[in-house]
């Protein structure tokens, strides 16, 4: 069962590596929020792969968050603040 | 000697002189402020490296309390910059 | 057989992941792309979660699991349909 | 195979983080930048785990991945647009490279050599045979600090001096930033979609700073952690367009703002009343002193990390609605 993890933590890195490509090639920042979304999802699989495999049942928690705190920042980037006199 | 603890350590130093570099060489204060967060992350790595032990040892809390305290302070340093920014912008709009 | 299982699971998962960054890098536009990221947000995580819960065998940590699932259920299909429609706002110039 | 395939792993990781550090230091465009740097952080929290430091991945979790991210974005957001590629109207958003090759190349090779000196320390210091003698006193004292999570002992307990002159830093920043002028204007009211992610998910960010804020005394939690997730949720609000974002007014907010410090100042002076060190606990109070320390320092994290999204003092209503009034006035005039 360890081996199939670290195996899983690696694909998991691959899948990570190939949205990198995506973010630096944008072209638009739309592209690059997506590839975000991917990359936080790939580092929410690999903290529960690591909760398990080094057995940290608190990185579950990390996960959590990661996830909560990756819808936060797509509405940051979505917001639209007020101009100064409306 | 653990090589995993090396490998993190030697990274940290590495992000350390990149967030340096652009922190100096960057024209934009918006680009310099992220440069410098950079940094910090570099610093905060080397000091999560040197608590490491291995695996299915408990890491040295002590530098894990300091690099907890230091992101937030770090958070509200960068939020401070940012305010600095905005009033300086306002400034020269005025002139 | 559980291990079997939850082993066939998890590997599952991390092969729809593969899919969907590689969609993600090959297709040709943010529509498209969009949808490949769903791939790998709902079928390789749900996937890998389901083995893990599995694998587990606690129900603290199945609920927590699941729970995980949900969360990333909901945010990435909003995050996903808001960044889509800002990028739209901001292609069309308005 | 298991501790090759772990190597491995670290190599891919480390080589991403320090990719996204380059990149979002090597582009001229800001905004591309803010969000590798977010993309940047995310990947440091999976490396905390990864070095069994949950506690700081939480944190980064919240803070580096989240919270950073947002601030620089509303910035990157705020920040005019350059009428033309080469319009350099405003020198403090110039991006254009003014700076000389040589200069470049010598700040280059001085943080090359900088990397080096450090990282020839490090080494050195590694092979020398390391001395655990503090992690092995915060083992030996654990059960006397009231909790059994060591980085909240450490915080709240043994170097508690550090965690109240912290708190302090961070109301000194928010002092500095509304001494710096007004809040920014807030956002336009959210659609349907947006305000349907918002009811779930401002709930669930309150619950998990609960959560974070209960389980930090026994878990990887705290009050910096719970903090952060509890400014996010008033950070969501306000992204929605909400008019009220959690935030109490006037002189509440105040108080909010100083709970932190003013608890852990009253806990202290009064342990010193009582013939007590300074912040030093009685073993059998440690737990409950720390538990009610760490809620009111949690709401003026959150209180603090929220203001500093605003960017400024907030306007309360009675302010807004008289400046209303004012401008008004001098619209009739």
């Amino acid at each position: 069962m360890p081996e199939l993890l670290s195996l899983s933590a690696l694909g998991l890195v691959f899948a990570l590596l190939l949205g990198l490509l995506r973010v630096l090639h944008g072209p638009g920042a739309g592209d690059r929020m997506l590839a975000i979304q991917l990359i936080g999802t790939a580092g929410v699989g690999m903290l529960l792969i690591l909760s398990v495999l080094l057995n940290q049942p608190a990185l579950l928690d990390v996960a959590l968050l990661l996830a909560l705190l990756a819808a936060v920042t797509a509405t940051a980037f979505t917001g639209q603040q007020k101009t100064h006199h409306d | 000697m653990l090589t995993t603890q090396i490998l993190y350590a030697l990274t940290g130093c590495m992000i350390v002189a990149l967030g340096l570099r652009g922190a100096l060489l960057h024209a934009s204060v918006l680009q310099r402020i992220v440069a410098i967060n950079v940094m910090g992350a570099g610093v905060f790595m080397l000091l999560i490296a040197v608590a490491y032990r291995g695996p299915g040892l408990p890491p040295d809390p002590v530098p894990h309390a300091l690099v907890l305290t230091g992101i937030v302070v770090a958070v509200s340093a960068t939020a401070l910059a940012l305010a600095l920014v905005r009033r300086l912008h306002a400034e020269q709009e005025d002139d | 057989m559980i291990n079997i299982l939850s082993s066939i699971l998890i590997l599952a998962g991390v092969f729809f992941y593969l899919a969907g960054s590689i969609g993600l890098l090959r297709l040709p536009d943010l529509y498209s792309r969009l949808h490949a990221l769903t791939k790998a947000d709902n079928l390789g995580l749900g996937l890998l979660m389901a083995g893990l819960a599995l694998h587990s065998q606690d129900l603290f940590t199945m609920l927590k699991l699941l729970l995980i699932w949900l969360a990333v259920l909901a945010a990435s299909a909003t995050s996903a349909h808001l960044i889509a429609r800002q990028a739209r706002r901001q292609e069309t110039g308005s | 195979m298991n501790t090759m395939g772990l190597l491995v792993f670290d190599g891919l990781l480390l080589f991403s983080i320090v990719g996204l550090a380059w990149a979002s230091l090597a582009t001229t465009d800001v905004r591309r930048g803010v969000i590798l740097f977010m993309a940047f952080g995310l990947l440091l929290a999976v490396a905390w785990g990864r070095l069994l430091a949950p506690d700081v991945a939480l944190a980064e979790a919240a803070i580096g991945a989240g919270l950073s991210g947002a601030l620089l974005l509303a910035a990157v957001h705020r920040q005019p647009r350059p009428l033309s590629p080469g319009a350099t109207h405003d020198s403090l958003y110039r991006s254009a490279a003014a700076v000389s090759m040589v200069v470049r190349w010598v700040v280059t090779l001085l943080s090359a050599a900088l990397a080096g000196t450090l990282a020839w320390g490090l080494l050195h210091a590694f092979s020398s045979t390391p001395q655990d003698m503090l992690p092995r006193a915060i083992a030996e004292n654990l059960a006397a600090s009231g909790v059994s999570n060591p980085v909240t002992a450490v915080l709240l307990n043994f170097r508690a001096y550090d965690t109240l002159l912290e708190l302090a830093v961070l109301l000194t920043s928010v002092l500095g930033i509304f001494s710096l002028g007004p809040a920014t204007p807030g956002y336009q009211p959210a659609g349907p979609i947006f305000d349907g992610l918002v009811r779930w998910l401002v709930p669930v960010l309150i619950l998990m700073a609960g959560y974070l804020l209960w389980v930090g005394a026994h878990a990887p939690g705290g009050a910096f952690q719970a903090g952060a997730t509890l400014a996010a949720a008033g950070v969501v609000l306000r992204l929605a367009g909400r008019a009220r974002i959690g935030l109490p007014e006037g002189f509440a907010l105040r108080i909010v703002m100083t709970a932190g410090v003013s608890v852990f100042l009253l806990v202290g002076l009064t342990l010193l009343l009582l013939g007590r060190p300074f912040l030093g606990y009685p073993p059998a109070w440690a737990g409950a002193l720390i538990l009610l320390i760490e809620t009111a320092a949690m709401l003026s994290i959150a209180a603090t990390l929220l203001l500093a999204f605003l960017g400024g003092q907030p306007e309360s209503t009675g302010v807004k609605a008289a400046a209303n009034r004012q401008r008004e006035e001098i619209s009739r005039c």
